[in-house]
């Protein structure tokens, strides 16, 4: 394998299919996990977990099979990218209904 | 006139092949860009009649030009043809389409097919939504509020909202191809901090266009859904809660706002240096406001339901978050202001259309601030204030450089000079049409004049009047370019490659350009707007 | 060997690019792009569906109890599997194998309509249950002990989850088209491991679609096992 | 509050101006100054620090100023002052409805005395619409499903405009009324005048045993729900362990949607109520519920100096 960092860059990155397979193990263990997980009651802790285990399976994917680990800066930018705009979507969307209830004043 | 010049011109993407497959299937940039103006002029003259409707209806207090279902499918569909298809689409669609491969040296956009597909998708949108108007109308505004879009409008809101999501992919397709092409396709030598303002306010734009336009995407989806099915994600009668259309509505629609004028910005930039041949003013600034302005848009939608049930922590926040995109606007201003000092400056029409903007614009942005203060915001929203308020900034901002850029660039897209004597009577016409018309409505908004209303207290009667009187002035100053440029196409004089001998990439080749933009690619070697080594040889076109 | 390469990258370089390296990351930048818009257009429903389910708790965890999670997890699965295959496509691809490429998407497109047949089989369950919010829309919990608390609000979560799982079915069904058709075209030796942007933006696609799902599995499927009390 | 609405109106206006006018003058001044003919040759300037930083950090000094001004406004707008006298109003397509404490009902017309604090407690049977009376520079969407509030004091008697400020449909333009502010002495002959049969609350009361809800909520701990006595505006634990205030919305929530949050200690048995209660049944049943808490709560307001605008 190692003779393929010496192809020029258009190639693009050749990553061994033996990281493939491990990554694919993971991801199928993940999804076990998370089925296991979600029949054991952990009162708020359930969907923590579930999406603590999802969000590890995605970075899985987007770092290695979308090769996002081997790609240039600007791509790695557009990532963040989108959760930061997920997030501005999210939080101050739910800035919004968190709040709502402290609106109800009980006098002053 | 009559000695138009009959030798042979050169190949150019205007001759360089005929007919009308040549057009409509073409993946040049260039012809897109043409075939864009010519839909979106289209558009403008259907909005702006609805337009003149609406201000003859207001000319008396009584309803009785319309009936006011009529009267309320008029403002609809006024709004949704002016933003949707007209203002989102025009200064990146034409002129950005036009210039922006030009301008970084580049033969084309990154990606020619999905260009054309974009504009595709800008037509069938546009049609469809035309055919919901044509068939009977919306009557929602351009808002779309739930649940009365929903559940209780019997107008052809499904076809509306259909043609929008269309349209949509239109603009989204067209920010990602503006986005691939700055960062991939710059020629040699063209760093960032060489990149004319016009690619960074329309980069700036575009980054709005991919980032926002899929939610409203999606939310207007829904809302078809909704109808079709009778689902009830936004229908209190159902459980949903109509605050969240708001939201996720506003999500887009308020940086829609910036997609609108920061292209506009980027024409300003371009014309104020050239007709006073300097560098801008603070480069840096300039160029980054326009990616603040991008990133801190998407931070103070609720400004714009401050009295719609939100919570009144959460219209903190966004009042806060509302005074900061001020900021970086306010800069801008600034900047241009302070490239006009010691400067040497020409009164050509472009330039004339750029003052006006400034000046309109900073009232438009400075009434801006009344509305994201949220004492005053109770008092004047959903009033003639509002609505005075964006019309500073979408036609007294937007279409002012829309029309600035057009006659900068439309010697470069035609090859022909408009005539100078009108074009200068036009900005005059525009600029007194549109204060004359506009202004009255920040006064009627604080006297408390709801918008949207098809009747009106007899108390108001004065001074919308005078707001129509000012429309039909405004109306004739449209329609002076519209003759003038086109006669100009086959009368006005050659206008060389260079006719007012400014700096830019899309300078140093012909006008009009060929196919491939360049003979050979260019190669950067100077800072932008480099006016101090640009020979300031008298301009042989125009009439000074 | 190597003539008919650069013969085939010749062809495939577009006029407006310098070359063969400008083009593919132009084009690869492009994907990612897109893919950031995607993200926003799920995005909206995600947004809904948090609000939604912030509100009203108890009633999406009834909604969600009567979701079949030995599907759900499968289909998980099955999307875990075809990303494996449709990644070492690409790898094949990249490595001038266009038999094995053939050979592996075509697994992936097996895979991608196992997972709609699975879906397809979801669905069919729940039209037939009332569970398709509406008029018609019924719900009950399964459990006489225990009626719907709040159903109206179910309702809204049945409504996302057949926006969310219908628009993430859509992309599927895209998807499938797209892999079907770098087929089609590998078979006629249009990819070279100088040229191959096509068959990795599919790629690219493929995996953002099972990314979506990966999030979508616990967020419908799994919020809680408990009975509202 | 209308004058420190225009207060704050008038010296943005006034700094605007300033700014509009500074910016025409330099425009003006520069471009004639700096003409081609005057000035052929331009000299470079590459920008100022300095001045960037100026024309950023004092419009953003200015813009704060103005922050806190309109958020203290919107603040106290938003706040209705205890003991303000309630009106309840439905609007739907095209017209508004208010209900008086006493029973009295008006459309498109309100009724209130000089000099008294005046909540709005608003919903909507249809689409969404908005209250606003320019003239209290007030305005407040009213929404269907759901209360929403807001207040004003009236200080001159007349008539004022009422507008419906949210665009609600084909008679958006006709959905207008009047505020008609009275002397006390005026109001009170006007309140006495109308033939209204019974408050408020003592109609909330008759539906309230019309709809058997007393079968449950009885006046003791040994209701199959709670108690209804003495929970208005007060915080009520719930049996997912969140704590809600019982206000307006949260009472109509849970005749409507009684299963949306159970109080901590209750079976989830109530049934709906949606759709066999009216909007006017329901801010009935609403002020029944808030007449239970009363008799607690005046000892407690006389007890403190009165509600004042601040």
């Amino acid at each position: 394998m190692a003779n393929h960092t010496e192809h020029p860059d258009y190639v693009g990155h050749l990553i061994p299919a033996k990281l493939y397979y491990v990554i694919w193990a993971i991801l199928m263990v993940g999804t076990a996990i998370t089925v296991f997980a979600a029949t054991v009651e952990l009162g708020v802790f359930n969907i923590v977990v579930a999406l603590v285990i999802a969000t590890i399976k995605g970075t899985l994917v987007v770092l290695f099979f979308m090769h996002l680990r081997y790609s240039d800066k600007l791509t790695m930018v557009t990532v963040v990218a989108s959760i930061f705009w997920l997030f501005i979507l999210f939080s101050l969307t739910m800035t919004d209904y968190i709040s709502r209830a402290w609106s109800t004043y009980s006098g002053h | 006139m009559a000695t138009a010049v009959q030798t042979v011109e050169r190949e150019n993407y205007l001759n360089s092949n005929y007919g009308i497959k040549s057009w409509l299937l073409t993946t040049d940039h260039k012809r897109i860009a043409i075939l864009y103006l010519i839909s979106i002029t289209a558009m403008f003259w259907i909005g702006g009649f609805f337009a003149m409707m609406i201000r003859l209806e207001l000319l008396t207090p009584a309803g009785d030009l319309v009936s006011s279902d009529t009267y309320n499918k008029l403002f609809t569909m006024h709004g949704i043809i002016m933003v949707f298809f007209f203002l989102i689409p025009s200064v990146p669609a034409v002129l950005g389409n036009f210039l922006i491969p030009l301008m970084v040296g580049a033969k084309d956009l990154a990606f020619p097919r999905v260009n054309l597909l974009s504009w595709y998708l800008y037509i069938i949108g546009g049609s469809t939504a035309l055919v919901a108007m044509v068939t009977g109308g919306v009557d929602t505004g351009w808002t779309f509020y739930t649940p009365f879009s929903t559940t209780y409008s019997n107008t052809h809101v499904i076809g509306a909202a259909v043609g929008i999501f269309i349209t949509g992919f239109s603009s989204i397709l067209t920010g990602l191809n503006f986005i691939v092409t700055i960062h991939r396709m710059r020629a040699p030598g063209l760093t960032w901090r060489r990149l004319p303002l016009f690619c960074w306010s329309n980069y700036a734009a575009a980054l709005i266009m991919i980032l926002g336009t899929p939610v409203i995407a999606i939310t207007l989806l829904l809302v078809a859904f909704e109808r079709a099915f009778h689902i009830g994600v936004f229908n209190p009668a159902l459980g949903g809660d109509p605050l969240l259309f708001q939201h996720l509505f506003w999500f887009y629609s308020h940086p829609a706002v910036y997609i609108m004028i920061l292209p506009g910005m980027g024409v300003i930039s371009e014309i104020i240096t050239c007709f006073s041949r300097k560098r801008v003013f603070g480069y840096e600034f300039v160029a980054l406001a326009s990616i603040a302005i991008a990133v801190l848009g998407f931070l103070v939608w609720a400004h714009h339901m401050f009295v719609a049930g939100i919570s009144v922590y959460a219209a903190l926040v966004f009042s806060l978050l509302s005074y900061l995109v001020a900021i970086p606007s306010a800069v801008k201003v600034f900047n241009w202001t302070a490239t006009l000092y010691k400067g040497s400056i020409r009164y050509e029409t472009p330039m004339l259309y750029a003052f006006g903007f400034i000046g309109l614009f900073t009232i438009g942005g400075l009434t801006g601030v009344f509305l994201a203060s949220l004492g005053l915001d109770v008092h004047v929203t959903d009033t003639y204030f509002v609505v005075a308020h964006f019309h500073y900034v979408m036609v007294g901002g937007m279409v002012m450089a829309y029309m600035a850029g057009l006659h900068f660039w439309w010697p470069k897209m035609t090859g022909r000079m408009y005539p100078e004597a009108w074009a200068k009577l036009s900005a005059l016409l525009v600029f007194v049409g549109f204060n004359t018309t506009f202004f009255p409505q920040f006064i009627l908004g604080y006297m408390g004049s709801p918008r949207r209303y098809h009747a009106y207290p007899p108390e108001f009667q004065v001074l919308n009047v005078l707001s129509t009187a000012g429309a039909s002035i405004l109306a004739v100053g449209y329609v002076l370019p519209m003759i003038y440029f086109t006669w100009s196409l086959r009368y006005g004089e050659p206008a060389g490659p260079n006719p007012y001998n400014a700096v830019g990439l899309e300078w140093m080749t012909q006008s009009p350009p060929p196919t491939h933009n360049f003979d050979e690619t260019p190669v950067v070697t100077w800072e932008a707007y480099d006016y101090e080594h640009q020979p300031q040889e008298e301009v042989t076109v125009g009439h000074e | 060997m190597a003539t008919s390469e650069i013969q085939v990258a010749e062809r495939a370089l577009q006029h407006h690019f310098a070359d063969m390296e400008q083009q593919k990351e132009t084009s690869t930048f492009g994907m990612w792009m897109f893919l950031l818009t995607e993200i926003m257009f799920f995005g909206g429903l995600f947004c809904a569906y948090l609000v939604y389910r912030a509100s009203y708790y108890q009633a999406f965890v009834e909604g969600s109890q009567k979701m079949n999670i030995w599907l759900g997890a499968t289909n998980t699965a099955v999307l875990i599997c075809s990303s494996l295959t449709m990644a070492l496509g690409v790898r094949a691809a990249q490595m001038a194998k266009p038999k094995l490429m053939i050979v592996l998407l075509l697994i992936t497109i097996v895979f991608g309509f196992g997972f709609l047949g699975i879906k397809a089989v979801e669905y069919h369950e729940h039209w037939v249950n009332h569970e398709f919010p509406g008029p018609n829309f019924h719900f009950e919990t399964g459990d006489p002990a225990h009626p719907p608390t709040d159903p109206q609000h179910t309702q809204i979560y049945f409504s996302l989850y057949w926006a969310m799982t219908g628009l993430h079915a859509l992309h599927m069904i895209i998807g499938v088209g797209l892999v079907t058709w770098i087929v089609i075209v590998g078979w006629m030796g249009a990819f070279t491991p100088e040229y191959y942007n096509p068959v990795e933006n599919v790629g690219l696609y493929w995996h953002f679609v099972d990314l979506v799902w990966i999030y979508l599995f616990p967020l419908l499927y799994l919020i809680s096992k408990k009975h509202g009390g | 509050m209308a004058w420190q609405v225009d207060g704050l109106y008038f010296l943005l206006t006034a700094v605007s101006a300033f700014f509009t006018l500074l910016i025409f003058a330099l425009i003006l001044f520069l471009a004639v100054k700096y003409r081609r003919s005057a000035h052929p040759h331009a000299e470079q300037i590459e920008g100022s620090l300095p001045l960037e930083l100026a024309w950023t950090l004092i419009p953003l000094g200015i813009c704060m100023v103005f922050f806190a001004w309109g958020s203290l406004i919107f603040f106290q707008e938003a706040r209705p002052p205890k003991g303000a006298m309630e009106v309840y109003a439905v609007a739907k397509q095209w017209m508004w409805k208010f209900e008086y404490e006493g029973g009295q009902r008006d459309i498109n017309q309100l009724h209130v005395p000089v000099g008294r604090d005046v909540k709005m407690i608003m919903s909507s049977q249809d689409v969404i619409h908005s209250f606003y009376v320019p003239a209290f520079r007030i305005k407040a969407d009213v929404l269907p499903g759901r209360y929403t509030e807001t207040w004003f004091r009236p200080t001159k008697a007349g008539t004022y405009h009422l507008f419906c400020a949210e665009y609600c449909g084909t008679d958006h333009s006709g959905m207008i009324g009047q505020v008609i502010v009275m002397e006390p002495a005026e109001y009170q002959a006007w309140m006495s005048g109308g033939g209204s049969s019974g408050t408020l609350a003592s109609n909330g009361e008759q539906l309230f045993q019309q709809l058997g809800c007393a079968t449950c909520h009885r006046f003791d701990t040994q209701g199959r729900g709670p108690n209804l006595v003495g929970i208005f505006g007060k915080p009520v634990l719930l049996e997912d362990g969140r704590t809600v205030t019982a206000d307006e919305n949260y009472v109509r929530e849970s005749i409507l949607n009684p299963g949306a949050k159970i109080v901590s200690g209750f079976k989830p048995i109530m049934p709906t109520f949606q759709g066999q209660v009216s909007e006017e049944g329901l801010m009935s049943l609403v002020a029944y519920v808030k007449s239970l808490s009363q008799d607690q709560q005046k000892g407690a307001v006389a007890s403190q100096p009165p509600a004042s605008a601040q």
